[in-house]
This record gives structure tokens, C-alpha cells and sequence, in this order.
């Protein structure tokens, strides 16, 4: 009782303070409102420089991955390691990667469902055939980012949850089997090595941390424009990587309590 | 009605990630069971994404990716043209009073809140998971997830850690 | 590669996580040596920028290279005031690397692998955040060093942790999100995301620094702070968090975590809002001033009632935290809120560090939880003693610790700020916290139950046994096996350590002030 | 303007008994190396203060900044050493060796446990008191001040014992009580209020302050409870708790150094920090008068009432402290040459009380004055020397008593405040009162009818003098009480030279 009263007064007095501040904010869809073209006395608008100069400078269409994986592409690898470090926060809890060769089962059982053995075959050979339309749609995804919705998180989440597709319909082993915990874990830490990797060659040509243009002398191309575009594929695959891999990581410890065994 | 029509309406994105929010809030403190509070978590992450997304949001423009066609368009022109803007979107005309430059900026939507909040769900879907790892451990700890059980629990047992 | 400082500092541990990722988990014994090279680069790079912003003065970096128009990239930016920070981050985590050897912390070695990732994702959180130019990347980073708390936290496996670490993923969330939504505001007043950016708007700019969502933005984002510092009211979660977790965890996180959310406030009023624009709404240094007050007094108080070491250590960070925001709130118009505040995040950070090694290795060598299972401490372990008896000094605020001289700058600020209730405040938690380590240090000499009062001063039967003649070693308590139930040098270097910076750090306040108040200068709105 | 000279000396003088602390440690089975590091360190000190005397002698100044300060903004670490530090880091240095050696003889005569970390908190609470007697600013005071409070808290408590806790804990929330709510806001208080200068350096540090008469008074008042080592009521049963403390502990740190340092401080703050000038015109000095004459009649009456040998002593020393915060606050050059000699005068005659009390309980376990009757035939020495040493206590000739009392009366006199003229009188009388039976009842005990003692149920044969290492020092030190009467030549010059400089 006391806390739906306490949670009571609060709310409203967050939400009395949140509406007293959106009194004088501009209209919805405004196209000049400050967010979308900027304000006297600032620099120029960031977005509007992204709307009309980012085709210019890294030659991608798609304005949301340009932006991502060059302009905030600093973010975007640490949003990696969110990912990551939530992967490892995760396993830390509870507790089941290591080097402990027994915790692991030798050979996956395949356990008896509920549900008898007709619906197992039924998803399975659904599951068998959807799978690998799934994973090269994932690809497409990450690769196609540049030109249309998509990229690495987006790819490497459908990716992943080909994985748990396959762990759902059968079981957990049997998803390991394709995807053991030693490969995620490689996978996951090469994903953002990859994303690293771009920004620190990028360093070692003696500009700054993820200046891909200075990457055409890497990638032979025309201008620092395609070079970014090269690169920036280059971290969504990272990105991709990361994400896959922690993905299935994060279904395989929770769905088994963290032993990897059975679970659902 | 004025008041609707004033004061909500220009800004009726803002009261529904408002109310949204508060819902969340409530749903955080007041809520007994642990994964209702998550729930509540995620509903309040959620409304927050749902303002910067408005944000980014212009009556009339477009989602922020320039079309195929328009590049070669674009390549054509920019030779020509490249003092005044060019239609890179066909289909949208574009009026004189917002020529130039500035023409481009009214058809596309503002990118930037977009990437904004491919980050702020990502860190949403990873403080869930984390949430949601530790509630089992509270569980496989507990035997429950209510909270008030947990505390008699703790009151109960002060020596047993 | 001078220019590169900011990038290194924040990707060497980047690097070196992925590298534990690679290695560590095909063999947990090569996570020690990467760890502590990756961290002796970053405590290197920490100080070479700290050289090269107080010789070339601040270093400006652009991700990307996207410097033009400002606010497109990410801005990093390294001034007088986070060089200092930066240092002591690199200096705390560097040393409770060393305490981790023998795995003080998570006690389930399988683990290991996981908890050196962790434990280093936290350093770039850290460093991150101190070193952030642009407001959404700050909450990136504080999304990141949040995350990897949690973990580490919530791998200790008592029962009371794992609620409590619950309890802290709600609370530290929400406190995000605040930020998340303040940021959203400003954004969209401002149409800009670096704080530099949006710092000259509000100097500019009068509609928008006068406009409501301004205010709110500051208010949320400002709350947001608040509850990852664990300020008065909000510091519920942070007694719990730290006491129950593993002692490495707790060394990393109970000097850093609170301190460097201090400095992130301190840069949100100084760097984004501004000195004039936070400080031109009358009543909200008096409203926070006394917010912080009741913190201090709160947190001296709850501190005194505790029994166990690190509970009561926690609340004791409560009240430090008042120290803090009181300081930075006060006002004073030369200033020395600022720098007493900003000298106290160096300082205790060091105090704390080493009071929480201390109470770590207390609770691994003697499994005292209790204060009064440390009776006899000083006889069973007297460097550990020395250690744990300077930093308690440094609590108390006795010279020449640094612990007297960042009272001494909070309270001159207090007075010319003529907050006299901050003074006093300040005042009764030193007393407090004399009482509260004297009282340890009682039982650590006498033992709990002092032998009955004797007529006279005659020893020797009672301490000694036999042991008179020929034997002069046991005669003193130093003699009777030293070093037997010591800590193993791993734990006592790092202590050891942190007691001779609290010490260093007292002796040499001057030059270190000096470079705050220049740094304080350099501002823009000072 | 003030000849200054800048030398290591005051520093080396400091860290003589810091270095032997690690020594001391390092030799702690080895007792002998142990001990002779000990006095080593103690020469070495007195080598290093008489080194400096003669520059001081010649009017000059010894400073040196030991951490620099940066912009004017800080205030550093420094060393300065004038006449007044001069005439106390003499007596500290002079009087730790002959405790030194007391303190062997008595330790080993009870087989004390620990000893070694007795000696080596006894070298670092010297370095402290050094630290105090050569500190060029208030800051450095402070430091110092603080350092002493808790060094010397080990010793106190050294029998780790029930009672031992009880005192200790007594004297360390009185000591660091006031210092933290009393003297550290105060000396931030000066710090502001003189823009960041608290240097003893030239002149005083407020005296171009314009405070008003409250400001001052409270501030005063301020630094002379806040420095509660000079025992001034109410903040005085620190210093009767800590007489739990073994007798060397009592002697040297409870008579000489620890509470010479509260009133050194206090003459620091007045003289250094307000200035005579600036009191003068306020009249702020008659509260602190008033305040210690109060302390001086009240301590010596409770005195009168104790049995304790120890604890008479000391609620003795309360009172003679009042007289140098007296002396000092009557602002007149006379008076103030009086309390710096008192420093000298009464440490050295109450260092000798102590030791005797000490003596006593080594050779019999007594520590109470009614069951001391009769005792002086078996120990002619000890109360031979204990007669000597309250006769310089209570200032009757021959002794060095005598004449710094005799230069506190009559700068009483010479500022007109006959009544504290009469409360210096009485309360030499109650000195008096409360020494002299103890000696008369030693010597000629009252007897009954069949020739027994009255009051005392056991007898004392059997007992002799205390070693020698005991009865050695208090004979030196009872010598110094009446040869200082003598001799008193070079103390007057320094007090003269400090005074001059203050006025």
C-alpha cells in the first residue's frame, strides 16, 4: 500500500514536471524545430548537415548508417560493447562459461517433449527448411544496410535468433552443437576486435580513431568517400559478429539457468 | 476544448510518451512481482524512445534514406548545379519559398534521433537481460519473486549470508 | 601519437577485454598478465595526457576526424580538472588489479575470464564518461560502466547480493534514463548534442536559456546524477550494492563510481548549463547546499549505527557524497566549493580505496564482517593496520592526509559562501567519523573485552607466559610471529599504496590545488 | 624587519626522533641496540637545537619552507624557529633524554610488556612536539598539534587495560573534540579573514584585521579550548584520565611536552595571530585572563582533594598552565616574560614530581599519597628531589619557580588587575597546600603512642631507592630546578628576545 502511494506521488510529480516542460516545445512535425534545423547562437544543425552533406562525404544513401558507422560510429562500437559487456555480465551471473569441460554434456539427449514426436517433426523440418532462408536474409541485411533499413545490429539480431530457432524446436544441445559456447565467446570479442581493428588502422595511417577516408590507401579506392563506405561495411560485420554471438548467448544462459544444459 | 486543441494537440506526442512513462514509473515502484517491474523498465525506456523518435519527425518528409534512382539524377546534376540544391526524392515537389539547400532537409526525416535510439535499445535489451539473469538468481536464491516475500525472507533470516 | 592520448586511454582496455575474451577463456591464467599490461598502458596514457593538458593546455578530440561543423562527430575532451580524474581512475584501478591476483574477489575461479572483462569494460566506462564531449556518448558510457557493475556485483553469490543488485539495475536505470530524458529535452531545444554546442547556446541564446524545458532538462538530468552517486534522498541502493558484493568489486566501484558521477555533475553545471546560467536561479544552491547537509548528517549518523565494516563504510560514502555536491553547490564567489570539491574527488577516492582494501582483506584473512570481529587487529596484521589506520585518518580529516585539506578547501568555501550549515555539517561528520574509527581502532588495540582493570602496571605474567627471559621478542606484540597472518603481498601493496598517495597527496595539496584553480580559470564560464 | 636565516637544522631536529622510529622497530629484539638508538636520537636532537641557539641569540630567525606554495594560493609546510620555540624544543629535547633513561629504568624495573612500541611512539611523539615548537605558521601548528594527539594515544593506553581504555578514550575525544569543532574552523576562520596568510612570520597575522570585539573573543576563545592540550577548564579531565598512562608517558608528555604544546599554542595564537597590539585595543584578552584564573583556583582546590599522587599532579599542572595563558593574556612585557619562563620553570619541577611519583611505585606499587607516610627514610633521594621539585612549582625560593612567578606577579601588578595579582597569591598558597604535607607526612610521619604509623597498616622495611636509572634523572632534574635559580641568565635572554619581538 505504501508503495503504490509513494509510486503515486511520484509519478505525478515526474509527470507534472515533464508536461510543465513540454509547454513551449515546438509543434509536433515541425521541420524547423530546433532538433531538426538547429538554433541561433549554436553551430549549424548536425541533422541538416547529415541530410545534405553525408551522401557527399561517405556516399550511402541510407542517412541512419552513415551516420551510425562514421559521424557517431564511436557510439555505435561502444553500443557494441554494451552488447558485449551485457553477454559477459550475463554469463558472470550466472556462472556457466569457463573451462570446465563438465559442465558441458557430452552428448546432447535429445529429451522427450510434451509434446510427442509428431510436432517435433513437424517443427523440425519447418525449422529445417526456414533456417538457412533466415540466415541469408541476416546477411542480406547486414550487407545491404547501405541502402536500404538494416545493418549489422539489425542482421546480427535476425542472425541470432536463427540460432534460438534451432535451440527452440529441438533443444538447447543441439543449437550448441552448431554453436558451441567457445565459439560465441570468439565470435562476440572478434566482432568488436573487427570494429576496433578499422578504427586503430585508421590511427596507424596517423589520422584519428575511425577516419576511414584515410582508408582508401587501404582499400585502392577513388576518394575517402568510397573508402568509408568500404569501412563502414566492415564494422556493420563487426557489429554483426558481436551481436550474433551474444544474442544466442543470452537465450542459451537464460533459458538454462546458465548450465547449458537442457533448459527449453 | 481550447486547451485540447491548444495545448495537446501541437504536442499530443509528447502526453502520450508522457503518460506512457508514468505508466512505466508506476509499474517500477509499486509493482510487487520483479518481472512486472522489468516490464515497467522497459515501458519506461520505451516512451523515452518514443520521444526522441518524435522528435526527428517533419510533417511531409520521408524516411532518411536518398533514393537509387536520385543518385545518378544527383550525379548528372551536381556538375551542372552544384551552387542550388536538387531534387534527390522524386515525387515531392518542392516549393520556392524553400529553395536551395534547405529543400532537401524538408523531404527527409531527421536521421540523428533515429541513431540515437538504435543505441538507447540496444543498452535497453542489454540492462533487460542483465535484469532478467539476476531475477533468476533472485529466484534460484528466493524461491519467489514477489518482493515483499523476498524481504520477509531477508528480515527473517539476517545470519544465513 | 601525443594527439592520439584520448583514443588510446579509452580503446587500450577496450582491446584488452576483447584480448581476455580471446585468451582468457582457453586458459584463465593468461588474463592476469593481460589485465595488468593493458592497465599499466592506461595508467600511463593517463598521466601523459595529464602532462600535456597542464603543459599545452586542453586536448580536444574529434572521432572520426568530423570537426567541422562542431557537433557532427563526437567530441572527446581532456581539461585540467578530468586529467586529474582520469589519473585517478587509472591509479585506483590500477591497484585493485594487483588486489584480484588471488581472487579476493570472485571467489568461483571459472569466472575469471568474465570478471577481467568486465572489470576492464568498467575502466573504459569510466574513462568514457570523464572524458565525454558530447552529451548522448556520456550516457553510452554510463550505460556501459552501469552494465558491467551490475555484473560484477551480482556475481558474488550471496543472497542479500543478488536482491540488492537487482534493486541497483531498477535504480541505475531509471537514474539513466533521467539523464536519457534530459538530454532529449536539451536536444530539443537545442538541436545539439555537444556540450560545447549547447553550452554556447545557453550563453547566447536567451530564449532558450530562459525556456522551461531547459530548466527540466537540467532538473532530470541532474537527478539522474544524483542517483548513480547515490545522493540524499536516492542513496537507498548503494548500501546494499557494495557491502554485499565481492571486496574486488567493491574496491572499483566504491571510490570510482560515486566520484566520477560527481565530476560528471560538476561538468554537466560547468561545461553544458554553465557557471552563470545554473547559478542565476536563486534558491537552488540553497535548496541543494542543504539537500547535501542532510546527507552528510544522515549518512554520518546511519554510518555510526552500523556493526558491520562495510556497511558502515557505505553510508560513509553517502555523507562524502554530500561533501562533494554541497561543495560544488556552495557558490562562493572565489570558487572554493569547486575546488575543495573537485580536490575531495581525488582524495576520496584514494580514502576510499583504501579503506575498502583494507575491510577486503579483513574479511578474507581474519572473515571479520562484524567491527568487532577485528579485536587484536594490530598484533595479527600491523601493515595491514598501518594501511587501514592512515586512510581512516585521512576520514577523519586528520593532517597531513589529504583528508584534512579537502575539509580544509570545502570549509573555506563554505564560509565565504556563507553556508554556514555546510560548515558545520562538515564539522560534525569529522567528529562522527572520529568517533566511528576510534572506536575500531579501540577494539583493534584492546581486543572486545579488555582484561580487568589491574592495580598496578605489572605485566609480565599475564602477556608474556614464560617467555622473559632470553626471549625479548615477546615483549612486544611486533616480535610474536610478524608477517605470520599478514596479507599476502598482493593485498598489501595496493594498500600500502593507497595509504602513501593519501599521504603524498596531503603533502603536496598545494601544487595539485594550484592546477585545479588554473584548470577553474580556464573555463569558459568562470 | 626580522634577520631571517634558512637552515635544515629545525627539520633534522624533527626527523632525529622520526628516523629512530623504523630503528626502533627494526631493533626490538635486540634491546640494548634498541635503547642505544634511543638516546642516540636524543643527543642528536639536542645537538641539532644547541646548533641553532646561537643564531637565535643573536636575534636572527631560522626559516625554512619545506613544501612551497604555488601562486600564494597555499600555505605551506614550514619551519620557523624563534626564541619562544627555541626555549621549549630545549626543555622537550634536554628533558626526553633524562626520560629516556628514566623511562628504561622504570619500564624494565616493572617488566612492562611492549616496550618496544612504547620507545618508538615516545620518538614520534617528540618529533610532533618538535614539529609544534618550530612551526612557522598556524597551519603547520595545526599539523603537527594533531600528529601529537594521536601518537601519543598509544601510550596512554599502553596497559591496554579496561582502565586504560576509559582514559584513552577520554583523552582522545577530548584532544581531537575540540580540535575539529574548536581550533580547525578557527584557524580557517583567520585563514579568510587575514586573505589567505597565516605565516608567524613578521607581524601578527590579523593585526590589520578590523574585527569587532565578539569576532575576536569567540575567536580567542575559539583557539584557546581548541587547543585543550593547555588544559583550560571546562575541556581539562583529558589530561587526569590520561595519568592511567605508565609514570615516563605522565612525566615528559603530561608535564612537559604534550601540554606545554597547548599553551605554546596558545601563546602562538595570541602573540602570532592577534597580535598584542590588536588585543590591546579590543580588551578581548581579560575573558581569557578570567577564564584562566578560574582554571587556576578551581584545579588547585580539586588538587587538594585528591589522594592519587598522579592525578594531584596533574590537576597541579592544570593549574600551572592557566598560569602561562595568565601571563600571556595580561599582554604586558613582564607577564609574558613570565610564561615562557614558567614553561621552562615548571617543566622542569614538575617533570621531577612525576618521576618521584614514578619512583614510588616502582620500588613499593603505591600510588596513593596516604599510603606514602613515612617513606622518605627508605628513599632520602626521591622525596629529597621531590621536595625540590614542588618548591619550583610552587615558586618559593631556591628555585626557578620563583622567579617566573615572580615576573607573572608583578606584570599582574603592572596592568592593574589586583585581583589577579591576589589569584596568582592564593593560589600559591594552595600549591603549597598540597605539596608540602606530602613531603612533611614522608619525612616525619605521624605517629601513635607505641611509635607505629597512624594511617598506614603495613610497614616499610624492605624497601629501597628505585634503580638507579630511575632515581638518576629525577636527582638531575631536581638539580636543574634549583640551579636554573642560579643560573637563570640565558633563559631571561631568550624570553627577552621573544618578547621584544612581539611587542
Amino acid at each position: 500500500m505504501f508503495a503504490k502511494v509513494f509510486a503515486t506521488i511520484a509519478v505525478v510529480i515526474t509527470g507534472s514536471l515533464l508536461l510543465y516542460g513540454i509547454t513551449d516545445f515546438p509543434a509536433f512535425g515541425d521541420p524547423d524545430s530546433p532538433a531538426n534545423a538547429g538554433v541561433e547562437g549554436g553551430a549549424p544543425s548536425a541533422p541538416l548537415y547529415y541530410i545534405n552533406e553525408s551522401y557527399n562525404d561517405t556516399k550511402v544513401p541510407n542517412l541512419v548508417t552513415s551516420v551510425l558507422a562514421d559521424y557517431r560510429s564511436y557510439d555505435t562500437m561502444f553500443e557494441t560493447v554494451v552488447i558485449f559487456a551485457a553477454g559477459m555480465a550475463i554469463f558472470a551471473i550466472l556462472g556457466a562459461v569457463g573451462t570446465d569441460k563438465d559442465a558441458r554434456p557430452v552428448h546432447p539427449q535429445m529429451n522427450t517433449s510434451v509434446n510427442g514426436d509428431h510436432s517435433r517433426i513437424i517443427v523440425g523440418t519447418t525449422v529445417r527448411i526456414v533456417v538457412p532462408v533466415v540466415q541469408l536474409f541476416a546477411l542480406y541485411v547486414v550487407a545491404h544496410g547501405h541502402h536500404s533499413p538494416g545493418g549489422g545490429f539489425q542482421g546480427g539480431v535476425i542472425l541470432g535468433s536463427s540460432f534460438i530457432l534451432i535451440a527452440l524446436a529441438g533443444n538447447l544441445s543441439t543449437a550448441l552443437e552448431r554453436f558451441s559456447e567457445r565459439s560465441y565467446m570468439l565470435l562476440a570479442s572478434i566482432g568488436i576486435l573487427i570494429y576496433g581493428g578499422f578504427g586503430v588502422l585508421c590511427m596507424a595511417l596517423d589520422r584519428n580513431f575511425l577516419d576511414y577516408g584515410v582508408l582508401q590507401k587501404v582499400f585502392l579506392t577513388d576518394g575517402p568517400e568510397m573508402a568509408r563506405s568500404h569501412a563502414m561495411l566492415g564494422v556493420e560485420v563487426g557489429v554483426a559478429c558481436t551481436v550474433t554471438a551474444i544474442m544466442f548467448a543470452i537465450y542459451a544462459n537464460l533459458a538454462s539457468r546458465g548450465t547449458l544444459k537442457d533448459g527449453l | 476544448m481550447d486547451f485540447i486543441r491548444e495545448t495537446i494537440q501541437p504536442h499530443f506526442n509528447f502526453w502520450i510518451y508522457v503518460i506512457l512513462m508514468m505508466i512505466g514509473l508506476w509499474a517500477v515502484i509499486a509493482k510487487n512481482n520483479l518481472i512486472k517491474k522489468l516490464i515497467g523498465l522497459s515501458i519506461f525506456q520505451t516512451a523515452i524512445i518514443l520521444l526522441y523518435v518524435s522528435l526527428g519527425v517533419k510533417d511531409g518528409a520521408t524516411i532518411p534514406i536518398l533514393d537509387h534512382h536520385a543518385e545518378e539524377v544527383e550525379m548528372a546534376e551536381h556538375a551542372e548545379e552544384a551552387e542550388h540544391g536538387v531534387e534527390l526524392v522524386p515525387g515531392h515537389e518542392i516549393g520556392p519559398a524553400n529553395g536551395g539547400r534547405h529543400a532537401l532537409a524538408d523531404t527527409i526525416a531527421n536521421p540523428l534521433p533515429h541513431v540515437l535510439m538504435l543505441t538507447a535499445i540496444v543498452v535497453g535489451v542489454a540492462t533487460l537481460g542483465v535484469a532478467l539473469s539476476i531475477s533468476q538468481m533472485v529466484f534460484k536464491e528466493f524461491g519467489t519473486l514477489e518482493e515483499n516475500e523476498i524481504l520477509e525472507q531477508l528480515k527473517a533470516g539476517n545470519t544465513d549470508d | 601519437m601525443i594527439e592520439q592520448l584520448p583514443a588510446i586511454l579509452v580503446l587500450t582496455p577496450v582491446f584488452g577485454a576483447m584480448l581476455v575474451g580471446l585468451f582468457g577463456t582457453k586458459d584463465p591464467r593468461a588474463c592476469f598478465p593481460i589485465v595488468i599490461v593493458t592497465l599499466t598502458l592506461t595508467l600511463i596514457t593517463a598521466f601523459l595526457s595529464a602532462h600535456q593538458v597542464f603543459t599545452n593546455g586542453t586536448i580536444d578530440y574529434f572521432m572520426g576526424g568530423w570537426e567541422e561543423p562542431l557537433g557532427i562527430g563526437i567530441h572527446l575532451r581532456i581539461d585540467g580538472i578530468n586529467a586529474l580524474v582520469l589519473c585517478a581512475i587509472a591509479v585506483v584501478v590500477w591497484l585493485v588489479t594487483f588486489f584480484s591476483v588471488r581472487r579476493f574477489g570472485a571467489e568461483d575461479t571459472e569466472k575469471t575470464p568474465q570478471f577481467y572483462i568486465l572489470y576492464q569494460l568498467l575502466c573504459v566506462g569510466l574513462f568514457g564518461i570523464t572524458i565525454a564531449g558530447d552529451t548522448f556518448n556520456l550516457f553510452v558510457l554510463v550505460e556501459i560502466s552501469s552494465l558491467t557493475s551490475y555484473g560484477l556485483i551480482a556475481m558474488g553469490s550471496s543472497r542479500r547480493g543478488t536482491f540488492a543488485a537487482f534493486n541497483y539495475v531498477l535504480m541505475g536505470t531509471v537514474g539513466a534514463s533521467f539523464y536519457l530524458l534530459g538530454v532529449g529535452y536539451l536536444f530539443l531545444k537545442t538541436g545539439s548534442l555537444n556540450m560545447q554546442d549547447i553550452h554556447t547556446i545557453l550563453a547566447t541564446n536567451s530564449a532558450v536559456a530562459e525556456s522551461k524545458a531547459v530548466t527540466i532538462a537540467f532538473l532530470f538530468i541532474l537527478v539522474g546524477i544524483w542517483i548513480k552517486m547515490a545522493f540524499f534522498p536516492l542513496y537507498g541502493w548503494l548500501p546494499n550494492a557494495y557491502s554485499y558484493c565481492p571486496s574486488t568489486t567493491a574496491c572499483t566501484l566504491a571510490p570510482l563510481m560515486t566520484k566520477v558521477s560527481v565530476y560528471v555533475m560538476i561538468r554537466v553545471m560547468l561545461g553544458v548549463f554553465g557557471y552563470e546560467w545554473v547559478f542565476q536561479h536563486e534558491g537552488w544552491s540553497d535548496l541543494v547546499v542543504w539537500l547535501a547537509v542532510i546527507a552528510i548528517l544522515s549518512g554520518s549518523v546511519l554510518a555510526l549505527a552500523q556493526r558491520e565494516i562495510k556497511r558502515m563504510l557505505c553510508y560513509l560514502i553517502v555523507a562524502e557524497v554530500g561533501y562533494m555536491v554541497g561543495g560544488a553547490w556552495i557558490a562562493d564567489p572565489d570558487h572554493w566549493g569547486f575546488t575543495g570539491a573537485i580536490y575531495h574527488i581525488l582524495a576520496d577516492a584514494m580514502m576510499t580505496l583504501c579503506l575498502f582494501l583494507a575491510a577486503g582483506i579483513f574479511a578474507k584473512r581474519l572473515g571479520a564482517v562484524q567491527i568487532s570481529d577485528l579485536e587484536g587487529l594490530f598484533k595479527k596484521m600491523p601493515l595491514t593496520s598501518i594501511g587501514f589506520v592512515v586512510g581512516a585518518l585521512a576520514m577523519i580529516g586528520v593532517p597531513p592526509t589529504c583528508g584534512f585539506f579537502s575539509k580544509f578547501y570545502l570549509i573555506r568555501g563554505g564560509i565565504e559562501g556563507g553556508h554556514w550549515e555546510y560548515v558545520i555539517a562538515l564539522l560534525i561528520s569529522s567528529l562522527v567519523n572520529a568517533v566511528l574509527f576510534f572506536r575500531i581502532f579501540e577494539i583493534a588495540y584492546f581486543g572486545n573485552k579488555p582484561a580487568e582493570g589491574h592495580d598496578h602496571g605489572h605485566h609480565e605474567e599475564t602477556e608474556q607466559g614464560g617467555a622473559q627471559q632470553g626471549s625479548v621478542s615477546g615483549q612486544n606484540p611486533l616480535g610474536t610471529g610478524l608477517l605470520s597472518r599478514e596479507a599476502p603481498a598482493t593485498a598489501l601493496f595496493p594498500l600500502l599504496a593507497a595509504a602513501a598517495i593519501i599521504l603524498l597527496l596531503g603533502i603536496f595539496n598545494g601544487p595539485i590545488v594550484a592546477l585545479i584553480r588554473g584548470a577553474l580559470e580556464g573555463l569558459p564560464a568562470l | 624587519m626580522e634577520e631571517t636565516v634558512d637552515s635544515l637544522l629545525p627539520v633534522w631536529a624533527c626527523l632525529a626522533s622520526l628516523l629512530a622510529v623504523p630503528l626502533i622497530v627494526l631493533f626490538r629484539k635486540e634491546i640494548f641496540l634498541r635503547e642505544a638508538v634511543t638516546f642516540t636520537a636524543g643527543f642528536a636532537k639536542l645537538a641539532f637545537v644547541l646548533a641553532m641557539l646561537p643564531i637565535i641569540y643573536e636575534g636572527k630567525v631560522i626559516v625554512h619552507t619545506f613544501v612551497g606554495g604555488i601562486g600564494g594560493i597555499n600555505v605551506p609546510i614550514i619551519f620557523r624557529v624563534d626564541a619562544l620555540g627555541m626555549i621549549f624544543a630545549l626543555v622537550a629535547s634536554s628533558l626526553w633524554i633524562l626520560t629516556s633513561l628514566y623511562a628504561v629504568g622504570y619500564m624494565r624495573g616493572l617488566k612492562e610488556h611492549s616496550q618496544t612500541r612504547f620507545f618508538a611512539f615516545f620518538a614520534l611523539s617528540l618529533s610532533a612536539t618538535m614539529g609544534v615548537a618550530f612551526s612557522g605558521n598556524l597551519l603547520t601548528l595545526y599539523l603537527f598539534y594533531e600528529m601529537l594527539s594521536l601518537s601519543t594515544w598509544p601510550l596512554v593506553t599502553h596497559h591496554q587495560d579496561k582502565e586504560a581504555r576509559t582514559g584513552g578514550r577520554t583523552y582522545l575525544s577530548y584532544l581531537l573534540g575540540t580540535s575539529v569543532a574548536f581550533a580547525l574552523p578557527a584557524v580557517i576562520f583567520t585563514y579568510i579573514e587575514s586573505g589567505g596568510d597565516l605565516s608567524f612570520a613578521g607581524d601578527a597575522i590579523l593585526h590589520e584585521s578590523d574585527m569587532g570585539y565578539w569576532p575576536a573573543v569567540i575567536l580567542l576563545l575559539g583557539f584557546a579550548f581548541g587547543f585543550s592540550k593547555a588544559g583550560m577548564m571546562p575541556f581539562h579531565s583529558w589530561l587526569p584520565g590520561a595519568m592511567v598512562a605508565p609514570t615516563p608517558v605522565s612525566a615528559l608528555l603530561h608535564a612537559v611536552a604534550v601540554v606545554k604544546v597547548g599553551v605554546f599554542c596558545v601563546i602562538r595564537v595570541v602573540t602570532g595571530v592577534f597580535g598584542v597590539v590588536m588585543l590591546e585595543r579590543l580588551g578581548a584578552n581579560l575573558v581569557l585572563c578570567w577564564v584562566a584564573a578560574f582554571t587556576v583556583i578551581t584545579s588547585s582546590l580539586i588538587a587538594l582533594s585528591q589522594d592519587n599522587l598522579k592525578r594531584r599532579l596533574a590537576f597541579s599542572t592544570i593549574g600551572q598552565l592557566s598560569y602561562i595563558i595568565l601571563g600571556v593574556s595580561l599582554l604586558n612585557e613582564l607577564a609574558i616574560k613570565g610564561s615562557v619562563l614558567h614553561i621552562a620553570a615548571h617543566a622542569v619541577g614538575k617533570i621531577t614530581l612525576f618521576f618521584c611519583a614514578g619512583a614510588i611505585f616502582v620500588a613499593t606499587g603505591k600510588k596513593y599519597i596516604s599510603q606514602m607516610a613515612g617513606l622518605g627514610k627508605q628513599m632520602p633521594f626521591t622525596f629529597a628531589a621531590f621536595f625540590l621539585g614542588s618548591l619550583g612549582v610552587i615558586g618559593l625560593p631556591p628555585s626557578i619557580g620563583l622567579i617566573s612567578k615572580f615576573h607573572l606577579v608583578l606584570g599582574a601588578a603592572e596592568s592593574g588587575q589586583v585581583a589577579l595579582v591576589v589569584v596568582f597569591l592564593v593560589s600559591t598558597i594552595l600549591n603549597a597546600a598540597y605539596f608540602l604535607p606530602i613531603v612533611y607526612q614522608a619525612f616525619f610521619p605521624t605517629k601513635n603512642s607505641e611509635g607505629d604509623l597512624v594511617d598506614v597498616k603495613f610497614s616499610w622495611a624492605g624497601v629501597k631507592e628505585a634503580p638507579l636509572a630511575c632515581v638518576l634523572p629525577l636527582c638531575i632534574t631536581a638539580t636543574l630546578t634549583v640551579g636554573l635559580f642560579f643560573v637563570p641568565g640565558f633563559l631571561l635572554e631568550l624570553a627577552q628576545i621573544f618578547v621584544d619581538s612581539v611587542k
